[in-house]
């Protein structure tokens, strides 16, 4: 008998039911189930031992106060600091991010330099800096063809960066535009002293006019949380909040009152609301008060609504509840935390020296400014002055000197800066980038040099914009670098070349600059080094004018042209320009903001029935000649009549597989004009054409 | 084919019996033989220990205690394994004249490193294991007679090597990584699920006791 | 169900502001980070995005100038008679633990999305893939909670990992775990929210601030009528928002009706 | 080639044809493997469902031919249990799609859940308060005796019929039929009302809910109802469409006006009470739930139009069509009622899938759209497929149709 099939059969047979009285095929079905809980592919968790350490962060606009969690030394999260004024124990949605930012498929990890064929190379720091300091060498001691632009607001890194373009021989420092330099300016022109500071808590009325003071202007976790503490659970607040702007910001969704007005209506409103005030008897010991209640006289409820939109009555609503609160505070700002009106910021200033809320606990207030370190850094003043905007509408049209390089500092000026600046900046023959992240800018640039996250570094935050009281706070470096090769401090960068230009700024490293900066503030360093932060609740300054000339000059801009206002929205949560979107924050973008790689603009009802556009409805928004963007409408009565609102922070161009083509740059609509009476260029105002596209 | 088929069912009957159930019997028994013996071998791997730790030595020459180090941290978890920087307290330099123990400081005092301990008892990471709830001071409430080394080794919780001279062989499950002594969760709830247990924490055999 | 719902000493819940809620998203980033969910490329495709906790877009319906806008932030509701528990058919989710949060637990989940059906909160989300991380990010996973590989449900769980070490510390300190003083456990949404409108506590408890909200006249609960008793409370000074919390037929009255709960099979 | 395996005096087409035939189903049951493996190697997220439609196509489809596969165990009821004689000539084809839904159905089902080799926990780690727990055992089991039933067909197969061995088997198996016929009702029963049930448990979708009776909720028994009045013409359909595609008569016409008579009564125990439930959840669970009828639809593809089609074009109409003697002897007639039957039954399952997804539940949620992609249709063609084959190897091979002989020497 051979082996057939038969027996064949038999076996496997006698095979299969021996097996199933063996414990094998169970513990393989049950293995095989516990593999597919531990797939090899899927993380695993890190244990360890967890630390909470204090920082500030340098990402986020807010400058909200952290714990950074970690395990073991690995950085898990940030959580708000509870010990901190700048938190309270809260986040904001761009700072809760942070750690994972370490991590962003855009960070940039070691010194690139352009080759030839437009590719990248990865070249040492010591080749870097010496090919810097070769071109640097070239530069030195003209005025005009070295410009160095910062996107850091609050960081001493600053004066640093101005000493260094001081020693060069040129005055070209610039800040990225931002609300600190508008109310920087126009505190300038009322002749305050300090740096104008805005206190909420404790205020029973607060008046953002304009500003999202809950979500992007200032230091906005500080805000926040004197809005929560006004406002107890369930109960009637304690705080009315009122919100002046052409959408529903976040801002508006969280005040008892939202009173729409056009976009870049500040100093009407403000104006139309000293008139009011001023005749129900208000009064400022003001040199220029004369004048100012004469410019006031002129906008009269009528006015008002027709420049601003704002109807008589809640004009009349406001200037109620300004004149019946005890502690009243108004707090002017653009839409979008940028491009705003001096004019616009001083009148909103001069309501609360009419309201009388200056130099008191709440309201307007001088805050003294911490005195310099870096001996040649320029004064504050004159790099407020500085007009970036405007530098570059001069490069662009051949109007200035052409810089030889430019450095950026953690700076994004090719996407963030108004209207198109990429075929300017591309004129210049030598860009370096310090940047994080391969943004726009660090994309153009001819040399890449990585900087460390701020919870990686040593770095400070000086009293963030708009903050009403004096604040400074350390970093010191949370965890190791991720990246080794991307550990070098901008600041440490600067002040090796500055050495090797033989344009010392006094100082060896940036760590150094720190120590003299936390001394010269009069803070405990050993307090600061552990987290803590320095407050003053002092004031500085005598009575400031009210900058009625100015103003009144200001008011000769021209309208912008366009059937219909734009109105940009700045959230925290789509990150800033140098961030873009964070990954996680990504899902923060709701349905009806972005559909793949087109973003929604919004308009309510009855200006998409003028405009002839529907709900989901691919269009082009237009300003002026070659400035357009796609977009998809999104009808949503979160928005006045006549305005076309768009968000800001979408649609880059660099960046990774998060950030890059989702949307379109709102920035590219911007047009920048030179406000007269103030000398500052502003965008808040744009005018567009809905196109069916 | 078709006939060869028809042919054997003819002649099926004719078979002797042994004949018809030797091929049967044949795959039973191999079988029975792989299941039982062979393949719990295959499914293993055995792996030795980075570091011949030896307890004996810390607890009976040293005057150690367990909790110099295994202790709780004060966020209320608990230390484990000691880590390098710990046991470097006392080993920065070899302390005695073993060759293991020199090994031990070149290979990861020095460096600084973290020796690749294989933990007999690793939970996967959905479980979440509080040991802080499992303490004398909670159980030895009613268990007034265990002592601090019977309660670790309740119901196999960790094998007995706290007076060992040498780490036991670690053995792995080739399919699932785990150990071949990891508790699965029956012998969990051999307390959990304890009628008796249920007066003093009504819910502790919920899913969320144990499971992230 | 088929029998008594568990009752329990302790009921964590939340009391949310919906008044305090500006919808800046600090809560739902915070979420991500502290329990491993993995970013998406493309965020805008929502019904497949993975938000524990979500924040909604309510609007009163009404044209401009006389439109208003809320924002919900929506987690797990935990509810007491929960929709999702019973129709479970592995065991995977249940409501059985002191405190009343809805566990979940992934390694036992085969991934037949009965209890997403029943979920009227579109609470629960599936992993349609294995999570990925860009390249490093991992190294930023928390230790506390384990990651999900594809093909299982998850749900906000109240951080539920937050309780059992506030409940260690307690321990190791000589406390009683059961009895945990306000915020030594809370949410990592409710620890970020800068408006603080988030509110979490102990239900049960009357010296929990959300004991005291859960009874306020603004409170109300998502869908309370379909009976399913959340552990969420929402909180608002606006009639319509309360009303949209809940269907409403045009006669009825704001926050009048019966709950219908279930109680049938299951 | 293959002659000594077919079925005795039943000419069949040729080898080669029948080769091409399979061959163009093999393409689809390629093109189905190809997005199986797909799924099996990255998971569903291949497929177009989402976080609110859990439930889609694959969902649909199982109930679908679970419901029009309840032929095999009504026709068994009837057959066995209570004698209805005639049943015997189409019992076989009967059983064989009861096999191909059921074992269809599970293939959909390995595929739509995320963690395949999990799937067992179902069983090991039951729920008991879970309808989905009781649909699976009886689904399972319901299987096995479906394979149990389909195996005495198998070996009537003219080769496999000449072992004695095997030739007995099969006889003693057809004596223990009525036993499995038994059990299969039973089982069948209670999982096509478990399926139902597992909609109308679903208190907090307000599209799916229904009370009931004790803990059954009202879709239990609708969806037996539904089931029983569709399976039976559904078997009639397909013995028809084998006729037409082989071209040889098959079953006595007045065994399938039988099985449209069958099916026709249990319509009009099943009509007059879905139109009961609608009525009573549009005027009662709706308002209770603080809705509206209205609410419920919304737009085209979630309009009331599928309500009307179901109840009214595919209920109400055939119920009327299959219970008049002579609409129903009247073989286009039949047809089209039994067609209209089972279109009605599968929107059924359909609305219940998906439509009650859709409906947000949230006051101030929204509609949802779900399009099934490639990965999902494919899997689902390759199930159709497979049954197709199944079907075709019966037939070439098996004396599945007792009347074929006699009908065709008629001819």
């Amino acid at each position: 008998m051979g082996i057939d099939r038969r027996s064949i059969v038999k076996f496997l047979i006698g095979g299969a039911v021996g097996s199933m009285f063996t414990p094998t095929p169970w513990i393989l079905t049950d293995d095989i189930s516990i593999w597919t809980q531990n797939w090899p592919w899927v993380p695993k968790n890190i244990k360890g031992v967890d630390a909470y350490v204090p920082t500030v962060s340098k990402l986020c606009p807010s400058a909200t106060a952290m714990l950074v969690r970690t395990v073991s030394g690995r950085p898990v999260r940030t959580m708000g600091n509870p010990e901190h004024p700048l938190s309270g124990g809260k986040i904001s949605p761009l700072a809760a991010t942070e750690v994972q930012l370490l991590y962003s498929p855009s960070r940039i990890k070691r010194p690139l330099r352009k080759a030839s064929d437009g590719g990248w190379k990865e070249i040492s720091w010591t080749d870097a800096l010496a090919l810097l300091d070769e071109k640097l060498g070239f530069v030195k001691g003209s005025a005009t063809r070295l410009a160095v632009i910062s996107g850091d607001q609050t960081g001493t890194v600053n004066e640093v960066l101005s000493g260094f373009v001081a020693s060069m021989g040129s005055k070209q420092f610039f800040l990225m535009p931002s609300e600190a330099q508008t109310l920087a300016r126009a505190w300038e022109l009322m002749g305050g002293a300090g740096m104008p500071g805005f206190e909420t808590a404790g205020s029973d009325y607060v008046l953002a006019l304009g500003a999202d003071i809950l979500e992007s202007w200032g230091a906005s976790t500080r805000t926040r949380r004197a809005y929560c503490e006004a406002r107890p659970h369930g109960e009637v607040p304690a705080a009315t909040y009122a919100y002046v702007g052409p959408s529903c910001t976040n801002t508006a969704v969280g005040a008892d009152i939202w009173v729409a007005a056009k976009p870049g209506s500040q100093a009407a409103v403000a104006l139309g609301l000293a008139n009011l005030l001023i005749k129900a008897g208000a009064t400022s010991s003001a040199p220029d008060f004369a004048a100012f209640k004469a410019l006031a006289a002129r906008f009269e409820p009528a006015t008002v609504a027709q420049l601003a939109g704002v109807s008589e009555a809640n004009l009349a609503m406001l200037a109620e509840g300004l004149q019946k609160a005890k502690a009243p505070v108004v707090i002017p700002g653009s839409e979008f935390g940028q491009g705003g009106s001096v004019a616009a910021a001083a009148a909103g200033m001069a309501l609360n020296l009419l309201l009388g809320a200056y130099n008191q606990k709440v309201g307007l207030r001088a805050v003294p400014e911490f005195a310099p370190v870096v001996e040649k850094a320029m004064a504050r003043k004159d790099v407020m002055a500085n007009d970036l905007a405007a530098y570059m509408q001069g490069l662009a049209e051949d109007n200035k000197a052409r810089p030889e390089i430019l450095i950026t500092y953690e700076a994004n000026p090719v996407y963030a800066l108004p209207g198109d600046v990429a075929g300017t900046v591309a004129k210049i023959p030598f860009k370096v980038a310090i940047a994080q992240f391969m943004d726009e800018t660090a994309t153009m640039a001819d040399l890449v040099l990585p900087s460390p996250l701020g919870i990686e570094r040593y770095d400070d935050v000086a009293t963030p914009a708009g903050c009403g009281v004096a604040i400074y706070c350390l970093n010191t470096p949370v965890i190791d670098a991720v990246n080794p090769a991307a550990n070098i401090h901008g600041g440490d960068v600067i002040l090796g070349l500055a050495a090797k230009q033989n344009a010392n700024l006094g100082f060896n490293s940036f760590k150094d600059v720190l120590a003299a900066k936390a001394k010269a503030v009069g803070a405990n360093v050993a307090d600061l080094t552990a987290g803590k932060a320095f407050v003053s609740e002092a004031v500085t300054g005598a009575q400031p004018s009210l900058a009625a000339e100015a103003i009144a000059k200001s008011l000769e801009a021209k309208a912008p042209e366009g059937a219909y206002a734009l109105a940009a929205v700045n959230k925290l949560g789509f990150g800033t320009a140098t961030t873009a979107v964070p990954p996680q924050n990504l899902k923060l973008v709701r349905e009806f903001e972005l559909a793949g790689t087109l973003m929604y603009v919004h308009l309510n009802k009855a200006t998409a029935a003028k405009a002839g556009v529907a709900q989901g409805q691919k269009v082009t928004l237009k300003a002026g000649d070659g400035k357009a963007i796609p977009a998809l409408v999104n009808i949503s009565e979160m928005v006045m009549d006549g305005v076309v609102m768009a968000p800001c922070n979408l649609g880059h161009t660099a960046f990774d597989e998060f950030a890059k083509g989702k949307g379109a740059n709102v920035a590219r609509l911007f047009t920048a004009q030179v406000e007269p009476g103030t000398g500052l260029s502003f965008w808040t105002q744009t005018g567009v054409a809905i196109e069916k596209a | 084919m078709e006939e060869k088929r028809a042919h054997n069912a003819d002649t099926g009957g004719q078979c002797s019996v042994l004949g018809g159930f030797l091929p049967f019997g044949l795959g039973l028994v191999l079988s029975l033989l792989v299941g039982w013996w062979l393949s719990p071998k295959l499914l293993f791997s055995e792996q030795s220990q980075p570091v011949a730790f030896n307890h004996k030595i810390h607890k009976e020459e040293a005057g150690m205690t367990c909790s110099d180090c295994h202790y709780f941290r004060e966020d209320g978890s608990y230390s484990g394994i000691p880590t390098t920087k710990e046991c470097a307290d006392c080993h920065e330099f070899p302390v005695g004249s073993s060759a293991k123990e020199r090994e031990y400081v070149n290979k990861y005092v020095k460096k600084g490193q973290e020796p690749d301990w294989k933990v007999y008892q690793m939970q996967p990471d959905n479980v979440f294991f509080s040991h802080a709830a499992h303490s004398l001071e909670n159980c030895g409430k009613c268990h007034t007679d265990w002592t601090e080394k019977e309660l670790c080794s309740t119901s196999g919780c960790h094998p007995d090597i706290g007076d060992s001279e040498a780490p036991p062989k670690y053995s792995e499950n080739r399919i699932t990584g785990y150990s071949a002594s990891t508790m699965k969760m029956w012998a969990c709830e051999y307390c959990h699920a304890m009628p008796d247990h249920r007066a003093y924490n009504a819910n502790n055999n919920a899913c969320f006791t144990c499971h992230k | 169900m088929s029998g008594a719902q568990q009752s329990f000493k302790i009921l964590w819940g939340m009391a949310i502001d919906l008044d305090k809620c500006t919808g800046c998203g600090a809560c739902m980033v915070a979420c991500q980070a502290e329990n491993n969910l993995a970013p998406e490329k493309d965020a805008s495709k929502k019904q497949r995005v993975m938000n524990w906790l979500k924040v909604f877009e309510l609007s009163n319906g009404k044209p401009f100038p006389d439109h208003d806008t809320a924002y919900l932030p929506r987690p797990c509701q935990q509810c007491g008679n929960p929709a999702c528990v019973p129709v479970c058919p592995a065991t995977v989710t249940k409501k059985d633990e002191e405190g009343g949060i809805i566990s979940q637990v992934y390694p036992r989940c085969f991934g037949c999305r009965y209890c997403m059906a029943a979920c009227p909160y579109k609470a629960r989300y599936f992993n349609w893939y294995d999570p990925e991380w860009p390249q490093g990010w991992d190294k930023t996973l928390s230790p506390d909670v384990s990651v999900r590989p594809r093909g299982v449900v998850e749900k906000c769980t109240f951080c539920h990992h937050r309780w059992m070490k506030a409940k260690d510390k307690a321990r190791v300190a000589g406390n009683d775990p059961y009895d945990l003083p306000e915020g030594a456990y809370v949410t990592s949404c409710t620890e970020a929210c800068p408006n603080g409108a988030i509110v979490f506590g102990d239900l049960n408890n009357p010296k929990h601030l959300v004991h005291k909200l859960a009874h306020s006249e603004y409170a109300f609960r998502l869908l309370e009528r379909l009976g399913m008793d959340p552990q969420v409370y929402y909180l608002s000074r606006r009639e319509w928002v309360r009303r949209l919390g809940n269907h409403h037929l045009e006669n009825e009255k704001t926050g009048e009706f019966t709950p219908l709960g279930g109680g049938h099979h299951g | 080639m293959d002659k000594a395996l077919l079925p005795e005096g039943c000419p069949r087409c040729s080898l080669g044809k029948f080769l091409i035939w399979m061959a163009i189903l093999g393409v689809v049951l390629a093109w189905g493997g190809y997005w199986m493996a797909r799924i099996f190697l990255f998971g569903i997220g291949e497929t177009a469902l989402d976080n609110t439609f859990g439930f889609g196509l694959w969902i649909t489809f199982d109930l679908a031919v679970i419901a029009l596969g309840a032929g095999a165990f009504f026709t068994g009821l009837l057959r066995y249990i209570l004698n209805i004689d005639p049943l015997k000539y189409i019992i076989n084809l009967a059983v064989i799609i009861g096999f191909i839904c059921y074992s269809g159905a599970m293939i959909v089902l390995a595929l739509d859940v995320g963690q395949p080799l999990r799937s067992w926990f179902g069983f090991w780690h039951a729920n008991v308060h879970s309808m989905l727990v009781e649909v699976m055992f009886c689904i399972t089991c319901y299987l096995m005796v479906l394979a149990i039933e389909y195996v005495p067909i198998i070996l009537e197969n003219r080769q496999l019929n000449k072992i004695p061995f095997l030739h007995n088997l099969a006889h003693n198996f057809h004596l223990i039929m009525p036993l499995f016929a038994g059990m299969g009702a039973f089982l069948s029963f209670f999982h096509q009302g478990s399926l139902g049930g597992m909609y109308g448990v679903l208190f907090s979708r307000p599209y799916a809910y229904r009370p009931g009776f004790f803990i059954w909720p009202w879709t239990f028994f609708l969806f037996v109802l539904s089931a029983v009045a569709s399976g039976p013409v559904f078997t009639m359909l397909i013995a028809t469409i084998i006729e037409k595609a082989s071209g040889r008569k098959l079953v006595d016409f007045k065994i399938k006006a039988l099985m449209g008579k069958i099916a026709g009564t249990m319509l009009l125990v099943y009509v007059p009470f879905k139109i009961m439930d609608t009525w009573g959840w549009a005027t009662s669970v709706l308002p209770e739930m603080g809705l509206t009828f209205g609410e419920l639809f919304h737009g085209v593809i979630y309009g009331q139009w599928q309500l009307w089609t179901e109840i009214f074009i595919c209920g109400v109409i055939p119920m009327i069509m299959l219970n008049v003697k002579s609409i129903r002897e009247n073989p286009t007639w039949l047809y089209t009622a039994a067609i209209l039957d089972c279109i009605g039954v599968s929107i059924n399952r359909y609305v219940f899938t998906v439509q009650s997804l859709a409906a947000p539940v949230m006051p101030f949620d929204k509609w949802e759209i779900y399009i099934p992609n490639q990965a999902e249709w494919a899997p689902t063609f390759l199930v159709i497929a497979y049954g197709a084959v199944l079907i075709s190897l019966s037939y070439r091979y098996l004396p599945i149709f007792p009347q074929e002989r006699a009908l065709n020497a008629a001819k």
